[in-house]
């Protein structure tokens, strides 16, 4: 039972679980949920309560039971006594107040990630204004490597995103080739299949490969297909580079996708087979996919986010990204709810030692427009976010949402004094493709690289 | 302005590739077109489910059902009642429950227009092959403010081995009327869509009607030969079918 | 009349009036005069009208009459045809590209900017989106000096505004020893009087000057009474260093403010004679107070608050500032709206050549809290802003709204690597305010700077 | 934490000052009790104005009226509905039309608290002052859903040379119940806010009952003097009072 007395009032919450629910602002997927306060007071009562709670309780009290749940069990199991040290003492309210502090460096922040449990910086996040978000986040860094380096300071990179409702090679490449000329893809290029067939999969991987190898791109390729379909063609000698999967922040939710750690573990076994020492899962997240499954076991859908990254983490991915804002209006109203989470999921995963990216994006049943995804591009890009999605004309047009352009990206890299990937930024160079400023101006139309392209557009 | 040099390339795709640029910027003709495309994708979202003749013409009994969200906000926000039966339904089924092997729900989901575009012309497709192939048809059942998840509850009371729900996706901006097919094998209480099977993005830019009838006659095959559905159930109805050279090799 | 085709659909708007208010972003303001598109397509097809309007189409059509308002007359009067050359060919929707061309350098949009008339800036803002609004404002550089220069590249200044309900001179100097410490107060130390009383604001004009003069800081001070008062009280030889006051878009809506443009001049005429050379005037406006007076002659608000720049442009003014979304729900509904206000008005006072700052705000009737300020806060500084307002923890106890606190300018400062203007970044390090890194870090309490308060406190 | 030094400060103002920081950033303490008082500044806007007996304790009739602003939300949006009396308005003040003098309306405007809590204090140490005066007073019209200019219509309507509104001005986080006073001679059709003067922060942390009832009896009798209100009336009564020093040397 936790309690706190807040102007007079006296108020009650019967678990860890309710309390941190009712401390979280308000959103749609926990009023769905019946998990919300029922007034503004009430949560800010609920974060009074919480701002006094020891992080040594988080430590105690599973909001999912140790027993019923692997990803609890892995939080637990892999807790890091020792990095956590600094900080056992404080308070969530204490802790926000270190995160803030000029304590809170670089290499301070990246030696305490693994102290750090997920409800903690989850907990600690709903105290936060989207400033403090901000602020706390822009300290952490973290850089991961493949062919090219991502999330160093200054940088900001971008997912390449060409998806086709048919999953036709030839109308990938083509986006290929825009985003290319636009600067785009030094996080990854990674393809979303439509359909669940293995045979179209190892077509787009192969594909990938080839424009990536017949330019010599710095980078790294996906086709974000289910992760049994990507093991399987790994066995049969598909061009993979990254393991992909989404996930999310308990063993219910995870079976809901068809998912195990343990069937994580094995991907991530055979993937640094194949490519040791490097940085080789992507991940993707999002806000309400617990609910969505009824998997939530009564737990706010933001502190089941951050759980995620908790399965992420142990697998040292290139890449995490919340595809904040994907689903829909029942989980995150409208643009204040979706730059609300978007700031969150950032700072939970930068704070968790996750190279996390956005996928910054609404859809057309939510109350949001482009303007709302303009603020959060820039928030997040203020805030150094890893990378974010390059979709063409940000209107991807087989899972029916809109996300960032390639504009987008370059508009934000040079507002902010961003660049790309080092190693990407030489390849773009070399390709004639940035003025003498440095920023990427294709000089006109897709003539130049295109005739390399041609080659792979006929073989497509 | 749009450089001419992508017009070949356009022909791949519906992407929004090659627009115009003014400095990292987007031109003004793209930027008021992706703005209309949004009004209209909007729209579409609140479009109801109007009639659709074409659906009566498939030789069917078609019975019409609701869901217990009662308008399109409570539809957006309240997934949960867009997956139980109003009132009224389960007395509009009852007369037509029986030992049926399919039942084929139209649903109007988040896309009314992919409904009222593509359903009758998939089914057109597909019903001949489910004949041929020994399938015992319910009524086709019309539903408004419905979610995937609603298609159990139909084939429950209609006493359906499988359902398979024909329903709008989500509208995209290039495509408000997308349909998506999802397939479950003896769906009950706790079934959830781990258990079922998916054909997305139907629609003639997208997954063609043969194409689109062609997977689905091929994976409501193989279910009711495995007698499940969902994870376990891949998609290789590819193997079959023509396919590129390079996934041939394979 | 105009016309666009959109969609196979004919729209037609009687009047360039019209089509300015249709084609604006749905705001409160503009419903509430009747204004407003009735759907997003009809907002729509009202862009694309108005995107192929010629420029010079402003030039000819007045949306309120020459004949019945001194502002129109005074934006049709000044306009310089030679500075418009460079961009007198092109339709509002060309201006929009050239804009965010590489064409648009600092230099070419201040040269541009006498060229420009509000209705062209505005009719652009409403195509852009809040991006482009960043981008092409972030480009625009406004620089003004009186004890110190405010608008330098890489600056973010605020005013000090240390408002108190009863005018009490020790609380209101308890609130700029706070502001002080915390590095707020270069773009002016200003006061908001309660009452319409000369004898409180000649007491508080003293006030601040001797604060200024015995501690030495290189700011100005305001007390933004009415001009009317301020003038009577800079010639019974009150210490004034800048002349304050509220402007709008229209001469009727300024008449509800009591001023006229002559009344300005006078003032202007009178501040230039006791401080020659120097930037000396300060306005403040918002969308909404000309509508607030029924003086909005069926023009959107948006348009109106660009016209008022046009006012404060022709009185070389040290600061302007927009005090977006301080009346309240009816002008500005939620943070969404009031969000893209705030960014449209930076972008057009920038493009006319105008120092813009803003207040960040909100009202307790609005749909807004602390995350909507936090997020206009960071968009606006990363597009440039002058200036913003340092209020004691944001809470303006005389005014009754929330603005942007102390605390704050310096998040920002750090998050976005943005300096005090230089003269101020001096003084602070001499009163020993900064750390090594040059941020502001008051060594705790007002002990320091508060010895040389106290007898000004004793005075007061 | 909050540092102890600025203590003797805090007597002076009630801003929030000496607030505990970290690095650049508020406390945690400070940041949830912003929360907190929005949370009431905002409850504080929807409060409804209830009975006042103080009120009716002042000795003058008491008359209720609501403006064309049915609910809150809609009072909020349409400023011009909250301006306009409603329908019922004009059989409840015609009886008490006549010759006034000054016709007080005590109006919730957005904060109801700062009425409930403040308007009788006011008056009871202003009507003494006005009776002494020589003012006829009409009755004493409480409004609800109010804007300023509401009081305007109640004037005319009861045949009022001049109006005092004393009405609450919107919560801050400080003081959600704070009043203000406006004063309007000869109120008519085309009135704006220029024809008025403005007393205002009306409460205990802000300008006290006394000073507050000094100011408007101050101004209130230059308006009848002058026959007219507004800009031009400047106010002047801080000459008579006890000032400061350095105010005095003027
Ligand atoms: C929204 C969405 C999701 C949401 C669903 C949650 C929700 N509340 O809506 C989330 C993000 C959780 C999701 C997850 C996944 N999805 Co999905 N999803 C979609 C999307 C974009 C829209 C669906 C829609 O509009 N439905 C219509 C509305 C009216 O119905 P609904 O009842 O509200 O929605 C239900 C279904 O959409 C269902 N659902 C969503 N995805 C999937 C996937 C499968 C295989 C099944 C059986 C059901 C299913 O979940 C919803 C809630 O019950 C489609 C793309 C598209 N263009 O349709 C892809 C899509 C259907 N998903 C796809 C995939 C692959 C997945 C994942 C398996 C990804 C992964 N590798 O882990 C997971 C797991 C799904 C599962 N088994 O639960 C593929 C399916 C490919 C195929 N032909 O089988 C699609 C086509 C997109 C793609 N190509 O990547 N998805
Ligand atoms: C909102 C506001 C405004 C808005 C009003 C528009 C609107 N639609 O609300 C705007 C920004 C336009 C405004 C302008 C000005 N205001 Co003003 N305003 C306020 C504020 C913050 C809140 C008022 C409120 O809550 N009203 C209650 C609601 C329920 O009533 P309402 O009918 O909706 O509001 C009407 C009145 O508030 C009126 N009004 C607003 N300001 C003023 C000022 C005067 C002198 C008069 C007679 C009426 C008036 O306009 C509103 C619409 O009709 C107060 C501060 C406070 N704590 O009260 C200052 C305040 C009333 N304003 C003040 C001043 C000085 C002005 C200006 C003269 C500033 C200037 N130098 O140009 C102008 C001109 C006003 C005019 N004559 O029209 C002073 C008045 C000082 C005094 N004792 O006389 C105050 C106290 C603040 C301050 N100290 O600076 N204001």
């Amino acid at each position: 039972m936790f309690r706190a007395t807040v102007g007079g009032e006296r108020h009650c919450f019967p678990s860890l679980a309710v309390l941190m629910a009712e401390a979280t602002p308000l959103r749609s997927g926990d009023q769905l949920a019946g998990l919300a306060a029922d007034s503004q007071a009430r949560r800010v009562a609920a974060q009074w309560a919480l701002a006094d709670l020891p992080l040594t309780e988080f430590l105690t009290t599973a909001v999912v039971p140790y027993e019923a749940d692997e990803v609890t069990r892995l939080i637990q199991d892999t807790h890091d006594a020792a990095a956590f040290a600094p900080v056992r003492h404080l308070t969530v309210g204490g802790f926000r107040e270190w995160l803030l502090s000029d304590a809170a460096t670089t290499e301070a922040l990246a030696a305490l990630a693994p102290g750090l449990i997920p409800e903690m910086v989850a907990a600690t996040s709903k105290l936060c204004r989207l400033q403090d978000l901000m602020v706390a986040a822009s300290r952490a860094q973290v850089v991961t490597r493949f062919r090219g380096t991502i999330g160093l300071p200054g940088r900001l990179s971008t997912r390449l995103q060409p998806n086709h409702p048919a999953d036709d090679p030839r109308g990938i490449a083509a986006s290929v080739l825009d985003g290319l000329l636009l600067g785009s893809g030094d996080a990854c290029i990674g393809v979303n299949p439509a359909t669940d067939s293995p045979e179209r999969t190892h077509a787009l991987l192969s594909l990938l490969d080839e424009v990536r190898q017949t330019l010599a791109i710095p980078t790294q390729t996906c086709v974000l297909a289910h992760v049994t379909t990507t093991m399987e063609l790994m066995r049969r000698g598909s061009p993979v580079d990254l393991v992909f999967q989404s996930i999310a922040g308990t063993e219910a939710a995870n079976a809901g996708f068809g998912i195990t750690l343990s069937l994580l573990d094995e991907a991530h076994a055979a993937i640094t087979e194949r490519h040791p020492g490097l940085h080789a899962m992507y991940f993707e997240t999002g806000q309400g996919s617990a609910l969505s499954s009824g998997a939530h076991h009564g737990v706010d859908q933001q502190t089941l986010e951050a759980r995620a990254y908790a399965v992420a983490r142990c697998y040292r991915p290139l890449l995490v990204n919340t595809v904040v804002g994907f689903i829909g209006p029942e989980y995150l109203f409208d643009g204040k709810q979706i730059t609300r989470a978007g700031l969150e999921d950032h700072f939970c995963g930068k704070l968790l030692g996750l190279p996390m990216g956005a996928d910054v994006c609404y859809t057309n049943h939510a109350e949001a427009d482009q303007d709302d995804a303009d603020a959060l591009l820039a928030l997040l890009a203020a805030a150094g976010i890893n990378f974010v999605m390059g979709v063409p004309g940000a209107d991807d047009i087989m899972l029916g949402y809109q996300s960032t352009s390639f504009h987008d990206a370059l508009a934000m890299r040079e507002l902010l004094g961003r660049r790309p990937a080092p190693e990407f930024e030489a390849w773009l160079g070399e390709q004639g493709l940035l003025d003498q400023a440095g920023r990427v101006r294709p000089p006109g139309g897709p003539a130049r690289l295109s005739q390399r392209f041609q080659s792979l557009l006929a073989a497509a | 302005m749009t450089d001419p040099a992508w017009t070949p390339l356009r022909a791949f795709t519906a992407a929004r590739i090659g627009l115009g640029r003014s400095g990292a910027s987007l031109g003004t003709a793209p930027l008021l077109e992706f703005r209309l495309a949004h009004a209209r994708a909007r729209d579409a979202v609140h479009h109801d489910l109007g009639a659709v003749p074409a659906l009566e013409a498939l030789g069917l009994p078609v019975v019409t059902v609701r869901s217990r969200a009662a308008d399109r906000r409570t539809f957006l926000l309240r997934p949960d009642l867009g997956r139980a039966l109003d009132d009224d339904a389960g007395p509009a089924l009852a007369p037509h429950a029986g030992a049926h092997g399919l039942a084929v729900v139209v649903a109007d989901g988040l896309s009314a227009l992919a409904v009222e575009r593509h359903a009758a012309p998939v089914l057109a497709a597909l019903l001949p092959a489910l004949r041929a192939g020994g399938w015992a048809l319910a009524p086709l059942v019309v539903a408004r403010q419905a979610r995937v998840a609603l298609g159990d509850a139909v084939a429950r009371t209609l006493g359906a081995a499988a359902a398979l729900v024909l329903i709008g996706e989500r509208p995209g901006l290039s495509a408000p009327d997308s349909l998506g097919a999802y397939l479950t094998w003896a769906p009950a209480a706790g079934t959830t869509d781990a258990d079922r099977n998916c054909v997305s993005n139907i629609r003639p830019d997208g997954l063609g009607y043969q194409e689109a009838a062609w997977k689905l006659a091929f994976l409501l095959d193989r279910m009711r030969a495995m007698g499940g559905s969902g994870v376990q159930l891949k998609d290789e109805s590819d193997r079959a079918a023509a396919l590129p050279d390079s996934v041939r090799q394979l």
